[in-house]
C-alpha cells in the first residue's frame, strides 16, 4: 500500500463530496427562482445521501466487481469483503469505494439542473436510485471496471463518458418526459442569485481537482499534471465565454463567467490524464465557444427546457472533451502520447460516445416510464406557478427575514 | 395635513433626504418598492439569451407633513429627484386626516 | 517520521477548522433569527480564537502531556519542547498539536447551540475558555492522553465521549443556568434561513473526513475505513430522518434533512475506527430515529430551551455511538474484531458514558456559577426580544440592502 | 520524487486556489455596498483567470527559469518542457508551477480591495494582466527564483514581501491614480454583509493552511510548524483586534473580529517557516493592534480610499512580519534559528522590504498610466453613485427575491 | 383620481400585471408586504415540532388612475387575482387629490 | 371606514399583534420599511471608524376597519407599541372611500 496515493485519495474523497454538497447545490440554486432554493438544494441533497446507500448496497459492486464485459456482479454487495487490508491498485480498497462513491454522488446530482422547479421530489429520488444502479454502474463497468470500452481502450480519465455524458443525455430524456416549466419559452426568470451560484461554482472547480487529480489514483507527476490541465481549460473557457457574452449582450455578466468555468471543467475532465498544458488551453478556448452556443441551440432553437442546461454544458463538454482526447493526447499537441494511431484512438472515442449516449438514453428513458406510473413526474401547476416546491414540498421558506 | 407619497429612483434617496432636511423635514419612512411605468424595465441575459426583468427597483417615500409646508416639500424632492430620464417617478398627494405620536400620544400637527 | 501519514493530518488539521469555520457558525447562524446571525457567527468565531490560545498556553499539556492518570501536567505549557523534529507516533508532535487544537475549538463551539440568542458574549468566551481547561482537556487525557479510560481500553475513535457526551451535557448545564429564551416553549420562529443552514451541515460533512478519518493519525485502510463508515451513517441517517419528517408532518423539509445527517455523523464518531461498513449503516438507521424522538423529548417534554438540540443530536448520539462501539466493532457486525468480549467491552463504554456525564455536568455547572458571579450570562429582555444580539452586542446588522 | 510530499501540495494547491474562489471574492463583497456585490465577485474571478491564463503564458518562466538575478527567462514559456517526469525539488515540477499559480491569482486579486465600487471591469484585468508580468513575476524571482535577494538570504518563507508588500503598495498607487469613491471620507457605508465576509474571511483562514503550510513544500515538522504558528497568529490577532473595538466603541463588531484574523495571518506568512508558537504569539499580538490603527491612519489621517484597507491589513501586515522574521526566527523566542546575527539578517529583511516597495510602487504606476490611456479607469459618475457596478457593469443584480 | 392599492397573492402578480396591461394601465409600483387574515397562516414544522407562521407572503399594488378608469381596473384585478381561496386578497380604494410627475413636472391627470 | 398606517418598532410587532386581536381585527398587511425622525439613527463601525446608519428598521401596519372601530384599534395600537423612547413611530389615519374583498367580490364594510 502507498501511504502517499492514500493520503491524497482520502483528500480526493473529501474535495468531490464537496463539489456536490454544497457546491453543485449552491451552483443550482442560485440559478432558479427564490421560491425553488430550497427544493433544489433538497434534491442534490437528498440524491447524494441515496447515491451512498444505493453505491453501498450494490452500485460499487456492478460496476467494479466479476469479470462481465457488460457488467459486474453482486459478489461485493454491502462492500462483502471489502475490509482495511484489501487493496484497490496500491491503495485501500476501501477508499477505493469512498472515492468512487463520490462520483456516483455527484453524476446523478448534475442531472438536477435539468428538471428544477416542477418535478416531484419522490420521482427525484426514486430516478436517481434506478439510474445510479442501472445506467451509472453499468457504464461505470465499461469504462473503468474492466468492461468492453476498456477493453477496446477508451480514453476517459476522470470521467467524460462515465459522468459527464451519461449525465448531459439523460437530463434530455427526463426533459422530454417532463414537459417544460410552464411559461417556457417565453417567459423565464433570471437567476435569483448569481452570488449563490458563484460560491457553488468556486468550490466546483476546487472540488475539481480532486476529481480529475484523484483520478490519477496516485500522488504523482500525472495527478499534477491533471490539476493543471484542469485550471487551465477552466481559466481559459471562462474568460471565451466572458468575451462572447461582453460582445453579444454588451456586459460580461457573473453568470456567464461561471458557466465558462463550469464548461472548461467537464470538457477536460475526459481528457485530463492524457493531455498537456497546451491540450488544456486548446479545451478551454473550444469548449468556451462550443458550450455557449450549445445553450442556445438546445433551449432556443430546440426548445428544450433542460432548465440548467446540464446538456449543453456538461453533456456536450464531456462529449467534446472524450472524441478530443485522443487528438490532443499526441505530443504534437504536447500531450503525454498514446499507444494507437491518432485515428484509432479517435475512433474508439466515438464508439464509446455513441454506445454511451444510446445506452443512457433508453434505460433513462425506460426509469422514468416507471417512476410516472409509480410516483407521477410533476407536483401540480399549482404548486408550480404559484406557492414553489420550496413551500409546496419541503414546507418551508428559503429566507424569513 | 398632507401625506406624500413620492416613488424615486433608489440612487436619489440621499439628494432627497439632505433637500428635505433643509425644507425642515424631521421625520419620514420609506421602503423598497419595484416599480413598472415608462421605464420599460430592462433585459438581462441569462447565458447568452436575453430575459426581460419588469419591475425596477425604486424607493418609496412616505411623509406626512402640514399643509403649509406641503409645496416646499414636493418641490425639494422634484428637484432632488430629477435626473430627466425615463423612470423619474411620481409623487402622490392626499390629506391626512388624523396623526397620533405613539411615544407621546400627542395629535396631529404636533405629532408630526 | 512518515511523509504520508504527516500529509494526511495536515489535510485534516484544515478540514476540522473548516467546519467550525464557517461550516458549525453557518449551521447554527441559519437556525437562528435573523437578529441574531451575527451574533452566532461571532460566538463560533470568538471561541475558536479563545479555544485556540488557551490549547496553546495549556490545554494540550493538560491533556497530552505527564503521566497522570486523572490529568496531564503542565510540562508542555506554551508548547514548550515541541519543535519541527518532535514526533507522535510517526508524525511531527507539533502537527498533532494543531490537529487537536482543530477539535478543542469545535467541542466548546458545539454548545453554542444551546445557548443562542440570549447570552452575553463575554459569558460565552469565558465559559468556553474555563471549559476547555476544566471539562475538555482532563476527558481528553482520560481517553486518548493515557488516562484512567483509555487504560480501561475504552473505544472512542474520535471522540463521541470526548467531544459530543462534553458539549451535549454541558449545553443541558448551561442552559439550564441560563434559562429558556423568553416565549419558549410557546412561541418560538422556523430558522431563519435553511439555506445558510444547509451551507454549514454539507461543510460539517465533508470536514467530517478530516474529524474520523484524521483520527486513524495515518494514511491508510483504516482512515479509509473510517471515512466510508462516516459517509454512510450520515447518509442513511439522513433519509431516515427525512422520512419520518415526511409521514410525521406530510413534507421533509430541508432543515429535518441536514440534522438528520448530523445525528449520523456525531453517532458513528466514536465508533468509526471499530465497525465496518455494516455498522455504520446500523448507526445511521437508529441515530436518525432516535435523534429526532430526542429532541422532541428534551424540548417538548422536559421544556429545556436546549435551543438548537445540543443535547438531542449530539449528545444522545454521541452516547449512542459509544455505547454501541463495541457490539458494532464485533465481526458479527462486520466491524474490525475486539479483544475483549463484547460485554466486557460494553461495560466499559458504559463506565465512559457515566463518568463523562457526570463530571461534565459538574464541573460546568460550577463553570457557569463562576461566569455568572463575574460576567452575568444573559443580555437584557430589551436586547434580546427587541433589538436582537446582532445590533445590541455587536452593533452590526447582518443584512444591509 | 517524494509522493507524501506531492500528496501535501496537490492539497495546498486546492487549498490556495479556495483562498480566493471563493474565500476572498467574499470577504470583499460582504464588506461592499450591495450594489456592487457582483462586481466584487467578478473582479476576483476574473483575475483567477487571466492570471491563470498569464502565468502559463510566461509568468512561471519570468519567475523560475533561468539564471538572472532580477528576471528569469523565457525559456519555459508556455510550460515548454514541464512534464510529467520533471521535478522541483521532490515533487514533479507542473505541480510547483500549478502551486505557484494559485499565488499568482490571489496576489493581483488582494488588490481589488483596493479599487472596488467605482473601477472599470476591463481596467482590472488589463492591469492585473500586466502587474503579473511586471510586479509579481520579477518579485517573485527575486526572493524565491533565484534572485538577488534569495542570494542576499532574505526571509520570506510564504510571501510577505512577494504576496502582500506588493500587493499592499499597489493598492496604494492604484488608488492615488483612480481617485476615491464619490463621498469619501465624509460619507460611506456600513459593510452590506457581515455574514458573507465572514464566510469569505473562514475560508481564508482555512486555506492559509494550504498558503503558509504548503510553502515548506514537503510534509513535514516544518510545514506543521507553519500551520501551527499561522494558526496561533490568527487567532491572538483576532481577539486583540477585537479587545481594542470593545473598548473603543463599546462592542466587539464582527466585521472588526475577520480583520483581525486577515491582520495575523498576513503578518505571520513571511515568518512562518522560521519562528516557534511563541513566534506566532508574538505577531498575533502586534498585528492586530498595529494594523487596527494603521487602517484609521490610512484612511482617516491620510484620507486614502483603499477601500477596503490592502495596504493597511496586508502591506502593513506582511512588511512587520518580514521586518520581524528575523528577530523571531532566534532563539531567544522560541525560532528555529537563523545563520546570519539577528542584526545582519534583519538588515536583509529591511533592503527587501524597501526593494519591494519602491520597486512595486514605481511598476505599478507605469501600469496605471498604461491603463488609463488605453481603457480608461473609473466608470461614469452615474453609474458609480446611482445603478451600482452590478447593474452597469454586468448588467445583473445580486438578489433578486 | 383614485388612489387604488390591492393586496395579492404573489403568485397572481404576473396574470394580474397582464390584465392591468390589457385595461390599459401603464405604470404601477409593487412592494413585497406580509399579511394575516382569514387565511390563518400556516405551520412550518422545526425538528418535529409544528411552528406557526402567522403572517404570510403578499404582494400589495400600488396604482394612480383617473377616475373613469377606476371600475375597469378594480374588475381587471379582481378577476386576475382571484383563485376562490381564502387569502385572495383585498383592493383598497381612495380619493387621490394631486399627483406630479418628476421628470416633466407634469401635474395630476397627465402625470399619470 | 378608516385606513389606519401605523410604523412602529419591530420588536413590538408581537405585542401589537395580540392586542389588536384582542380588540377584534381579523386582518391586516404589514411590510418592513426604514425611518427617520427624531429618533436620530445610530452609528455603526467600520474597522474602527464611526460610520452613520440613518434609516432605522421599523415595520408597518397597513389596517382598514369600520369607523366604529377606529379609537379602540387607535388605543391598542398605541399600548402596545409605545416603550417611551424615541422612534416609537407614529399612527396615520385617513378616511377610506370602497373596499372589495377579491375572494368573493364583497364590498366595503362586508369585505373588512
Ligand atoms: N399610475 C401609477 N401608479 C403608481 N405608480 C406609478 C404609476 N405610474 C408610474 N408609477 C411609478 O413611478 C415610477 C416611474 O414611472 P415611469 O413612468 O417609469 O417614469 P416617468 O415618471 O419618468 O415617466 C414607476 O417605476 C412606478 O414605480
Ligand atoms: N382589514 C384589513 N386591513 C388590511 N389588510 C387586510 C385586511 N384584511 C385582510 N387584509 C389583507 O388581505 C389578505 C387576504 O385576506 P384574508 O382575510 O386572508 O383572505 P380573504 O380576503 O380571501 O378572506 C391578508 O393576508 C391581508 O394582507
Ligand atoms: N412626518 C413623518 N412622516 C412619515 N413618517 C414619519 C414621520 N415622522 C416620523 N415618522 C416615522 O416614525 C418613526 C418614529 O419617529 P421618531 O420621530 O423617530 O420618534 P417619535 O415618534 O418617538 O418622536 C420614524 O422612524 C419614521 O419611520
Amino acid at each position: 500500500m502507498s501511504g502517499a496515493n492514500t493520503a491524497w485519495i482520502l483528500t480526493a474523497s473529501a474535495l468531490v463530496l464537496f463539489m456536490t454538497l454544497p457546491g453543485l447545490g449552491l451552483f443550482y440554486a442560485g440559478l432558479v427562482k427564490s421560491r425553488n432554493t430550497i427544493s433544489t438544494l433538497a434534491q442534490c441533497y437528498g440524491i447524494a445521501c441515496v447515491a451512498s446507500v444505493v453505491w453501498f448496497v450494490a452500485g460499487y459492486s456492478i460496476a467494479f466487481s466479476g469479470e462481465g464485459n457488460y457488467i459486474g456482479d453482486l459478489s461485493k454487495a454491502f462492500l462483502k469483503g471489502v475490509g482495511t487490508e484489501s487493496l484497490s491498485g496500491d491503495i485501500p480498497e476501501i477508499l477505493f469505494v469512498m472515492f468512487q462513491m463520490t462520483f456516483a454522488i455527484i453524476t446523478p446530482a448534475l442531472i438536477v439542473g435539468a428538471y428544477v422547479e416542477r418535478i416531484k421530489f419522490s420521482a427525484v429520488l426514486f430516478i436517481s436510485a434506478l439510474w445510479i444502479l442501472a445506467v451509472y454502474a453499468p457504464v461505470t463497468h465499461w469504462v473503468w471496471g474492466g468492461g468492453w470500452l476498456a477493453d477496446l481502450g477508451v480514453f476517459d480519465f476522470a470521467g467524460g463518458l462515465v459522468v459527464h455524458a451519461t449525465a448531459g443525455v439523460s437530463a434530455i430524456v427526463i426533459v422530454k418526459m417532463l414537459g417544460s416549466r410552464r411559461g417556457f419559452p417565453e417567459y423565464f426568470d433570471p437567476p435569483h442569485s448569481p452570488v449563490i451560484a458563484m460560491i457553488g461554482a468556486s468550490m466546483l472547480w476546487v472540488g475539481w481537482f480532486g476529481f480529475n487529480g484523484g483520478s490519477a489514483l496516485a500522488a504523482n507527476g500525472s495527478a499534477g499534471m491533471a490539476i493543471l490541465v484542469t485550471h487551465i481549460s477552466a481559466a481559459t473557457a471562462t474568460l471565451v465565454w466572458m468575451t462572447i457574452d461582453w460582445f453579444r449582450n454588451g456586459k460580461p455578466g457573473l453568470v456567464g463567467i461561471i458557466t465558462g468555468t463550469i464548461a472548461g471543467l467537464a470538457t477536460v475532465t475526459p481528457a485530463s490524464g492524457f493531455i498537456g498544458p497546451m491540450g488544456g488551453f486548446i479545451l478551454g478556448l473550444l469548449s468556451g465557444a462550443i458550450c455557449y452556443y450549445a445553450v442556445i441551440f438546445f433551449k432556443f432553437s430546440l426548445k428544450i427546457d433542460d432548465s440548467l442546461d446540464v446538456m449543453a454544458v456538461h453533456g456536450v463538454g464531456g462529449i467534446l472533451g472524450t472524441l478530443l482526447a485522443g487528438v490532443l493526447a499526441s505530443e504534437t499537441f504536447g500531450g503525454l502520447g498514446l499507444e494507437k494511431t491518432v485515428m484509432q484512438q479517435t475512433m474508439v472515442q466515438i464508439i464509446g460516445v455513441v454506445s454511451v449516449v444510446v445506452f443512457s438514453a433508453i434505460v433513462t428513458y425506460v426509469i422514468c416510464l416507471i417512476t410516472k406510473s409509480i410516483f407521477g413526474l410533476r407536483v401540480s401547476e399549482e404548486e408550480e406557478i404559484s406557492e414553489g416546491l420550496d413551500s409546496g414540498t419541503h414546507g418551508e421558506q428559503s429566507y424569513h427575514i | 395635513m398632507k401625506l406624500i407619497r413620492a416613488i424615486i429612483k433608489p440612487e436619489r434617496l440621499h439628494a432627497v433626504k439632505e433637500k428635505l432636511n433643509e425644507v425642515g423635514v424631521k421625520g419620514m419612512t420609506i421602503s423598497d418598492v419595484k416599480g413598472f411605468g415608462h421605464q420599460k424595465g430592462k433585459t438581462e441575459f441569462y447565458r447568452g439569451s436575453p430575459v426581460q426583468v419588469h419591475f425596477l427597483p425604486k424607493i418609496q417615500i412616505f411623509l406626512a407633513v402640514s399643509d403649509e409646508k406641503k409645496d416646499s416639500v414636493v418641490q425639494a424632492i422634484t428637484e432632488a429627484a430629477k435626473t430627466g430620464k425615463y423612470g423619474d417617478g411620481k409623487i402622490f398627494i392626499n390629506n391626512l386626516d388624523e396623526v397620533v405620536r405613539i411615544r407621546t400620544g400627542e395629535k396631529n400637527e404636533e405629532a408630526l
